[in-house]
């Protein structure tokens, strides 16, 4: 383990920034985390965690995939993908850092995202372990340690020092070509972990209960007359979905530049109306099946799929972003997973 | 580059007075630039917003309706209705910080050709000294 | 406030509503969803209306307005006039609803308490002017007026004006709201200032469309920008272009019938304050085209479905105002 | 040009065969003159027009064929309306195969094979008919109900005709919805006929047509005595990926396009009913 | 995807001179959906229009795109070639490329280039492109006349004169409007009575004519050429086929003391009454108000001594349907209520009087039998002062006009002159603003009655009329002496502004045509369309669409006649077809561009649809009326989902044209 006095922070950020490009959670205009280059002189931000999640960082909502030209019966194709360089992400709590783990088992499954490939291949990820968890954080139900994160670094901080920990070879490659972190701080980092586990205990969603969802559930919770009142109240907007770290639906556009044509993929949601819509017919025609579709997937298909792993890490991000306060959490009750048992 | 540069205007002209205006100063020779191109519309009042913007969008570097006169208007009251949006619109792209004067109206009669052969003039002259559409141009479109 | 819930179960007991649309208790005091009620004992286990009930309900009238028999709604004052403007356009049916008009003191913006950093809110108590709030690290206070939703702050009225029943007292239009406020300081600046103002906000749009999903103003069968067939569409702000072009053509399309409910900029995950403009708008027709309130009334022209014969050119934009260029 | 699962190859369409009012079917090939890649019977490909969109197609072609693939594509939204107005020559975008297919040198070996068609139905099932055609001698005995409209709905009907009910041990059994002069044939729907053909029950069922069909054979097949097991269908969900990633084609924990098109209807049953 | 052919007119040199026709032909050659290009001296001639034809022939073209001169010249040349060659009007476009590019440049290069970019531009709408096909509608071969005044016997007569059949509604119970009201007759002086009565005893009995009077419009629905019309007949208590008009009961009726509204109230008559005496219909009718029989059914002279049989006391009102092809509104003026000018005393004081009572004072057929005669006591008064202008002109809405009525000038001068000659013993005054007289012979009539009558025309307001003792002390200004004037005067006689009828704004409601802030009519164009209005099928005749005197009023009432008997000599209208079209599918049921369509062509109704899993929605949609819309197009824009869009000019086709031209 590594450790740097805080007030050399600036001169780590200003060494990682000299060869690649370091995002890292600084305030927007409007206040809240957002990650975005460092450059000297930026603050970080000092809320617990961004508006939008780190996804973007290596799925971003717009992604350019090939421009054509078209001449007569002739068709060009040539290339709008930009080179990815390598950076690194300072700040990912280890709620996102968990959502890699989940993007991966969907984009780095063949037939392989090399898009996403790519970004994941050239980013460096460092966690900072959380100290002040929110009352919307519920990652422990996941079993994610936010003492603890994951990541290639692993970073702990107090009101002096930053702690360091590389965990993967890229972290340790990180780490050799930063001068100016010290060995130490075992110690102090254990003392933090105990100091958080304390806290973790009190939050409100401490005791979610998971056992009523989760993979093999689909016949038990399908056709339960809940989804009903839950959905009834449902927007239809993509806020949960575009500030999830894991969901990752996409679709396929193209625009019309005049001359050519730019293929590209951005961003979709299943909460979205025509989401599965088509010329011949809708397969999901209400806003029921649609709302209903998005939690049964993270809840159960991709727990199906994937050893029992929930497509959700607990971020708390749904909880304080969608418009009307319906959320993961609440489905999850509703469902049966309740303390109170609803 | 900067020198040679002209810009892209689109002019949006109500059938019965703005075009037949137009006609008109080509009838009677009056030059104004070549830049100006015009789309025929059946009134001022079908032009949406959304055409100007789409303008914006793909190149152009300034956008005029020409209708009627108010109260001259072949379907009556088609041009008070684009007198209001157009205002509303105007309005709303200079709070965005859209630079004023590109975006235009005129009321150009049938009889008014070398009214339109001088708004276009001068309105070609506005839009070269603003310089090329940036605020509003979408650079997919630049290549 | 006091009765609303008491004024359900009634709602219910006597027949006079099969349903009502209100405000369901969350998972924390301040994560409140708007929710339908069909049984008293629904409504005794999760109905809640407090300060955090700043959703407007008078969307959800329109689903509701398709089912069978009455629904009771509560309506706050802004939520009236969102009503009152669906009404006007055929979006529900006067005779399916009882409306129960709630009187507001202004609602408050979880996200105003996160962001003068309380963290791991548990509970709150009002104190006068005070918010106690509770947390997991410890007892916090606020001011209630430092974390009233933007649109509460600049309250328009608070006048009901439309209802079958009055929980509290009548209100009045409140003049001194100073909306327009952040529009004119807008309006002040350079046209280059400007500029670098809105594209700084535009540009943290996400497109996610909560602003238009929430709006109810915004109640097209197809969004034009989801109209694929007319080559409108688009899902992603794919472009700086986009982004400009979507809130523009979205807030002209709801002139003269937005009624300022300011629910855009409630849902904004990214705090983009979308409300100004509409309110852009507002204050413009008011100028140009004489004082209007969307909402106020059903007989009313809107303005852009108007006109005068000396209206002003418009030209006048480019004439008018204090800002340079 | 770098590869990814996402970027479509360029590929040139030779000709172009008018079946019905509403279907055409298009024979692909490489820019190089190849065929674009090999496939199994019930695959799909992605085509498309830049600048008109893209859209998924079953092939029509059996593997057998080493020359090209084929679609036949009924025009019913934006980028079928342009293929179909298209003249041959025209280059378009194609990637694929995608899906599972049929399980033809598996569960089908040495079976007896009912295909059952309906419409447009019939071009997935094409595929894997000419398949079977051409290994004839690893199937059993083959059975082809197939109706559509009216006569000229009938896809590849001359095909039909002239070759498939002119092989021994293949019995191709057609009907149309309506009577008409020219037609001598059976008239009724599909499941009806099925019905009134009264299989037995020891043949393996390949469907497709649409849904309300599909249903009503289904209903018909449970009648006659056949088990879930035995029948097979292929569906049409919206898809813009076709790699199971975009999330459009979820249904449960299946992706149509890569877990699927190819179901069995006991397959089906465990999925969420959403189709 | 289209086939489309483009053909470059040389037009001479007008256009190859400055364009590279070659280039642009060759150019455009390359864009989608062109299968032929070419470029030719003369287009438009016939070798050209033959090109054309053989072109779409031979290689099937679905679409034509024409670089040539300017639509407005030669588009329906080149639509009606190519239509003969099997192609649908509306597959052609018209690139304009002489007044819009050759003629207006000099650089070649330059005019080239943009002759290639409106080419494209024409392409690129020529793709989206769909045949369109002019709907035609019948036309019901009878009109509708509202209002029988002057103006709606002059149209009617005229309409029926050409062969159609005419409806006149009128709401009294005789025809003949304000007209039978007057006196004499402006500049002329000729009797009023004497020239109109002719021409309403030649409605009476043209057969092609059916006077409904003593009715009203209740509604109207259907468009140009099918109006459908609701008429209400009210009850007048008498059968009008079997009355004779004999007037028996009008003398025997003991109910005496009801206020005569022919004469504005300055007499009585019974309450069953007949007008005036040469009324058509000349039919009796029971004022319900007044009748003692139908009030507490205590009486019943009149149908005691009425031969005829005609009296029926349970007459009800009645609807009658009709089909019309055109209406004319010709529902008249009334002059404005004056209670509100307190300062001429007109309700302190009866020998305050508005003109047209004074008209009633000075007829034969009036109260006083012609005798000029104060009404406060039956003298004959001495000073007469007439003040124009009262409530024309006139800054204050609230109590007047801001328009000047035109008519008043003229009448005064009239009464003026005809006080001064019956009674050379009185003194006349005038107080006017301006006096104005533009109208044949009308200046010399004006002049005639300052130099010939000795009329003292003053200018100047009147102040105030004060009652005092048997007077009237009137107060005014005389601005060109610059002085207070204090006249003693018997009888003040007011020029009342005159407003439209106030069933106008009703009837203009009922029929979708528009009024401007004083409800009067509008024209569907002020200069050129001024007998119309906005709305197909409706014309407008008479004071209802502006203040008038007589000759204009029966100029105006002849020109609509002109334009309905256009209207239905046709036996169908052939409707526009670029025309709006709602997507049902997408309709939010708004009504936004109901309220900004200026013909009223936008209806609304409630449509089931299928709604998700096998549901069915009713859910309220637009419709448009084909043969109605004009097609500008204001809808299309008030619609925000684009649900509404307008053929051949659509929001594709013209984002399409955008992007061909800022590419």
């Amino acid at each position: 383990m590594k450790k740097l006095a805080l007030k050399e922070l600036e001169s780590l950020f200003a060494a990682i920034a000299a060869q690649q490009t370091l995002y890292l959670p600084q305030d927007d205009a409007a206040g809240q985390a957002q990650f975005a280059a460092w450059k000297e002189g930026a603050a970080r931000s000092r809320r617990l965690n961004t508006a939008r999640s780190a996804k973007d960082l290596f799925f971003p909502q717009v992604e350019n995939l090939a421009g054509f030209k078209r001449e007569g019966k002739s068709i060009e194709i040539f290339e709008t993908r930009e080179d990815v360089r390598p950076f690194t992400v300072f700040g990912v709590r280890a709620c996102d850092a968990r959502s890699f783990e989940i993007l991966d088992k969907v984009f780095l499954k063949a037939p392989v995202d090399t898009f996403y490939a790519s970004r994941r291949e050239m980013g460096t990820v460092i966690t900072l372990a959380c100290t002040k968890p929110d009352e919307t954080c519920f990652c422990r139900s996941f079993g994610i340690d936010p003492a603890n994160p994951a990541g290639d670094v692993s970073c702990w901080m107090d009101e002096e020092t930053l702690y360091w920990q590389a965990n993967t070879a890229k972290g340790e490659t990180l780490t050799s070509e930063l001068p100016m972190l010290e060995d130490g701080g075992e110690e102090a980092v254990k003392a933090q972990q105990e100091k958080l586990h304390v806290i973790l205990e009190k939050l409100p969603l401490a005791q979610l209960d998971l056992s009523k969802v989760g993979a093999g559930e689909t016949e038990a919770l399908f056709n339960r007359p809940e989804w009903k009142s839950l959905s009834e109240s449902c927007l239809g907007c993509g806020t949960c979905t575009f500030v999830c770290p894991t969901c990752q639906c996409y679709d396929v556009q193209e625009f019309n530049t005049g001359k050519t044509v730019r293929r590209f993929r951005c961003w979709d949601s299943c909460m979205y109306s025509d989401f599965t819509k088509m010329s011949a017919g809708q397969p999901r025609p209400t806003q029921l099946e649609r709302f209903r579709q998005r939690f049964m997937h993270k809840l159960v298909y991709f727990p199906d799929n994937n050893d029992g792993q929930f497509g959700c890490v607990g971020c708390g991000r749904c909880l304080q972003k969608c418009p009307i306060h319906m959320n993961i959490v609440k489905v999850i009750k509703t469902m049966g997973g309740g303390d109170d048992a609803k | 580059m900067q020198v040679t540069w002209k810009p892209t205007i689109v002019a949006f002209c109500c059938n019965w007075c703005s075009y037949a205006g137009a006609d008109l100063s080509g009838t009677n020779r009056l030059q104004y630039p070549a830049n100006v191109k015009i789309i025929r519309i059946p009134c001022s009042c079908r032009l949406n917003p959304m055409f100007i913007l789409r303008a914006f969008q793909k190149g152009a570097d300034g956008v005029i309706l020409c209708g009627c006169h108010p109260g001259d208007c072949h379907y009556t009251t088609g041009n008070y209705y684009a007198r209001r949006r157009m205002t509303l619109l105007f309005s709303m792209l200079d709070f965005l910080g859209i630079e004023k004067g590109r975006t235009r109206v005129e009321w150009v009669s049938a009889a008014e050709g070398a009214k339109f052969a001088a708004t276009m003039n001068e309105f070609v002259k506005t839009i070269t000294e603003l310089g090329e559409n940036r605020r509003l141009e979408d650079l997919r479109c630049k290549e | 406030m006091q009765g609303v819930k008491e004024k359900a179960l009634e709602l219910l007991a006597s027949g006079k509503a099969q349903r009502v649309l209100g405000w369901k208790t969350g998972e924390f005091f301040y994560d409140l969803t708007p929710g339908v009620f069909e049984s008293a004992e629904e409504v005794e286990r999760e109905f809640e209306y407090g300060v955090f009930a700043g959703a407007n309900l008078s969307k959800y009238c329109i689903a509701e307005s398709k089912k069978d028999g009455v629904t009771a709604v509560f309506l706050k004052p802004c939520d009236a006039y969102s009503f009152v403007q669906l009404l006007k356009e055929y979006k529900v049916k006067r005779e399916k609803f009882y409306i129960v008009g709630v009187q507001c003191d202004g609602m408050c913006d979880m996200e105003k308490i996160r962001a003068a950093g309380i963290s791991g809110a548990t509970a709150v108590s009002e104190d006068g002017d005070t918010l106690k709030i509770s947390t997991i690290y410890g007892e916090e206070t606020m001011k209630k007026s430092d974390a009233l939703l933007l649109k509460c702050k600049t309250c328009k009225s608070k006048k009901l004006v439309i209802f079958d029943e009055l929980l509290g007292e009548q209100g009045e239009d409140c003049p001194e709201s100073h909306r327009f406020d952040e529009v004119e300081r807008l309006e002040r600046l350079s046209p280059e200032e400007r500029f670098s103002f809105w594209r700084g906000e535009l540009s943290r749009c996400i497109r996610c469309n909560a602003c238009r999903n929430v709006c109810p103003a915004c109640t097209c069968e197809t969004c034009v920008f989801d109209n694929h067939n007319l080559g409108t569409d688009n899902k992603a702000a794919a472009s700086d272009f986009e982004e400009n072009f979507f809130h523009i053509i979205r807030a002209f399309h709801v002139t003269s019938r937005c009624t300022d409910c300011g629910e855009c900029s409630r849902v904004c995950p990214q705090h983009i304050p979308l409300h100004l403009l509409n309110r852009k708008f507002i204050k413009d027709t008011n100028e140009l085209y004489g004082a209007y309130q969307a909402g106020a009334d059903l007989e009313s022209r809107p303005p852009l479905m108007d006109f005068r014969k000396d209206d002003c050119e418009p030209s006048v934009v480019y004439e008018r105002g204090g800002a340079k260029g | 040009m770098r590869n990814d699962p996402l970027i479509p190859k360029l590929a040139v369409v030779t000709d172009i065969r008018v079946d019905t009012p509403d279907v055409k079917t298009f024979r692909v090939v490489g820019l190089s003159g190849k065929k674009p890649f090999e496939h199994i019977p019930g695959q799909c490909a992605m085509l498309s027009v830049p600048g008109v969109g893209e859209a998924l197609f079953s092939i029509t072609s059996s593997p057998t064929e080493e020359a090209f693939v084929e679609f036949s594509i009924k025009k019913c939204g934006c980028v079928t309306n342009w293929l179909h107005d298209m003249e041959p020559g025209q280059e378009i975008t194609i990637r694929g195969p995608y899906g599972n297919g049929f399980p033809v040198d598996t569960a089908f070996a040495g079976k007896d094979l009912l295909f059952i068609a309906g419409g447009i139905g019939l071009a997935p099932l094409h595929s894997v008919i000419n398949y079977c055609r051409y290994y004839r001698s690893r199937y059993g005995k083959i059975d082809i109900v197939y109706g559509s409209r009216s006569m000229e709905d009938l896809v590849d009907y001359p095909e039909i005709e002239n070759v498939w009910c002119k092989e021994d041990g293949i019995n191709v059994h057609l009907t149309i919805d309506r009577e008409q002069p020219e037609w001598s044939g059976h008239v009724g729907f599909v499941p009806n006929y099925v019905k009134e053909l009264g299989f037995t029950t020891d043949k393996t069922v390949v469907m497709c047509g649409p849904p309300i069909m599909i249903k009503f054979t289904l209903a018909g097949l449970m009648e006659l005595g056949f088990a879930r097991e035995q029948v097979y269908t292929t569906m049409e969900l919206k898809m813009k990926c076709a790699l199971g990633k975009c999330g459009r084609c979820n249904i449960g924990n299946k992706y149509v396009c890569k877990d699927g098109p190819v179901f069995r209807f006991d397959q089906l049953d465990e999925l969420p009913d959403e189709y | 995807m289209q086939k489309i052919g483009v053909f470059v007119c040389h037009c001479g040199t007008n256009i190859a001179a400055t364009v590279d026709v070659e280039t642009v032909a060759k150019t455009l050659g390359k864009e989608p959906g062109v299968v032929f290009t070419t470029d030719y001296p003369y287009m438009c001639s016939q070798t050209g229009q033959q090109m054309i034809q053989d072109k779409i022939q031979e290689l099937g073209l679905t679409g034509v795109v024409i670089c040539s001169c300017s639509p407005r010249m030669h588009e329906q040349t080149f639509r009606k070639a190519c239509h003969k060659a099997g192609l649908n009007d509306y597959m052609v476009e018209i690139a304009n490329i002489r007044e819009q590019c050759s003629w207006i440049h000099k650089d070649k290069q330059e005019a080239t280039e943009k002759a290639v970019i409106l080419g494209r531009a024409a392409i690129a709408k020529v793709q989206l492109n769909a045949p369109l096909t002019a709907g035609t509608s019948p036309v019901t071969k009878r009109a509708l006349v509202i209002g029988g005044g002057i103006a709606g016997i002059q149209t009617a007569l005229d309409i029926a004169e050409a062969g159609f059949e005419v409806d006149i509604v009128e709401k009294q119970p005789t025809i003949g409007g304000k007209m039978t009201q007057i006196d004499k007759t402006f500049p002329t002086l000729d009797c009023a009575a004497c020239i109109l009565t002719p021409k309403m005893v030649d409605c009476a009995q043209n057969e092609k004519i059916h006077i409904y009077a003593y009715s009203e419009v209740e509604q109207v629905g259907g468009f140009v050429g099918n109006f459908h019309v609701k008429i209400r007949r009210k009850a007048r208590f008498v059968n009008e086929d079997v009355c004779t008009g004999c007037g028996a009961c009008t003398e025997k009726c003991p109910q005496k003391k009801v206020p005569n509204a022919f004469n504005l109230g300055l007499d009585t008559r019974r309450a069953i009454y007949i007008p005036f005496a040469q009324a058509v219909p000349k039919v009796a009718t029971i004022d319900p108000d007044y009748c003692n029989m139908l009030k507490n059914g205590k009486c019943g002279v009149c149908a005691k001594v009425c031969t005829a049989g005609a009296i029926d006391y349970k007459q009800k009102d009645t609807t009658i349907e009709r089909e019309y092809g055109a209406i004319v509104a010709a529902t008249g003026f009334n002059p404005i209520d004056l209670s509100q000018f307190d300062e001429f005393a007109y309700s302190k004081s009866p020998d305050v009087v508005s003109s047209l009572e004074f008209e009633r004072l000075m007829n034969a057929a009036g109260p006083t039998g012609g005798t000029l005669l104060r009404p406060s006591d039956g003298t004959h008064p001495k000073t007469i002062v007439f003040v124009q202008c009262v409530g024309s002109r006139c800054e204050d809405a609230q109590k007047g006009k801001s328009y000047c009525s035109k008519i008043c000038c003229m009448y005064t001068a009239k009464h003026a002159m005809l006080c001064r000659e019956k009674y050379p013993d009185t003194d006349v005054y005038v107080f006017y603003i301006d006096v104005r007289t533009p109208g044949k012979n009308f200046d010399e009539f004006y002049r005639r009655a300052v130099e010939e009558y000795g009329v003292h025309y003053i200018k100047g307001m009147v102040g105030k009329v004060v009652p005092e003792n048997g007077k009237l002390k009137v107060q005014a200004s005389d601005l060109l002496d610059n002085r207070q004037l204090h006249i003693d005067a018997d009888m003040v006689v007011l020029a009342a502004a005159i407003e439209p009828d106030k069933s106008a704004r009703s009837v203009a409601t009922m029929l979708t045509a528009s009024m401007d802030t004083n409800d009067f009519f509008t024209e569907a164009h002020p200069k050129l369309r001024p007998v119309e209005s906005p709305t197909a099928g409706v014309f407008l005749s008479g004071t209802c669409q502006g203040p008038k005197d007589i000759p204009e009023t029966v100029a105006q009432a002849s020109a609509a006649a002109a334009k309905v008997i256009g209207l239905l000599c046709k036996d169908s209208l052939t409707c526009n077809p670029c025309v709006a079209e709602p997507n049902e599918l997408m309709c939010n049921g708004c009504s936004n561009c109901e309220k900004v369509c200026p013909y009223g062509a936008i209806t609304y109704i409630d449509k089931e649809f299928r709604g998700p899993n096998r549901t069915t929605l009713i859910r309220r949609v637009a419709q448009v009326n084909p043969a109605v819309c004009q097609g500008c197009g204001a809808c299309t824009v008030a619609c925000m989902s684009g649900a509404m869009d307008l053929k051949g000019f659509s929001n594709k086709q013209i984002m399409a044209e955008v992007d061909a031209i800022c590419r």
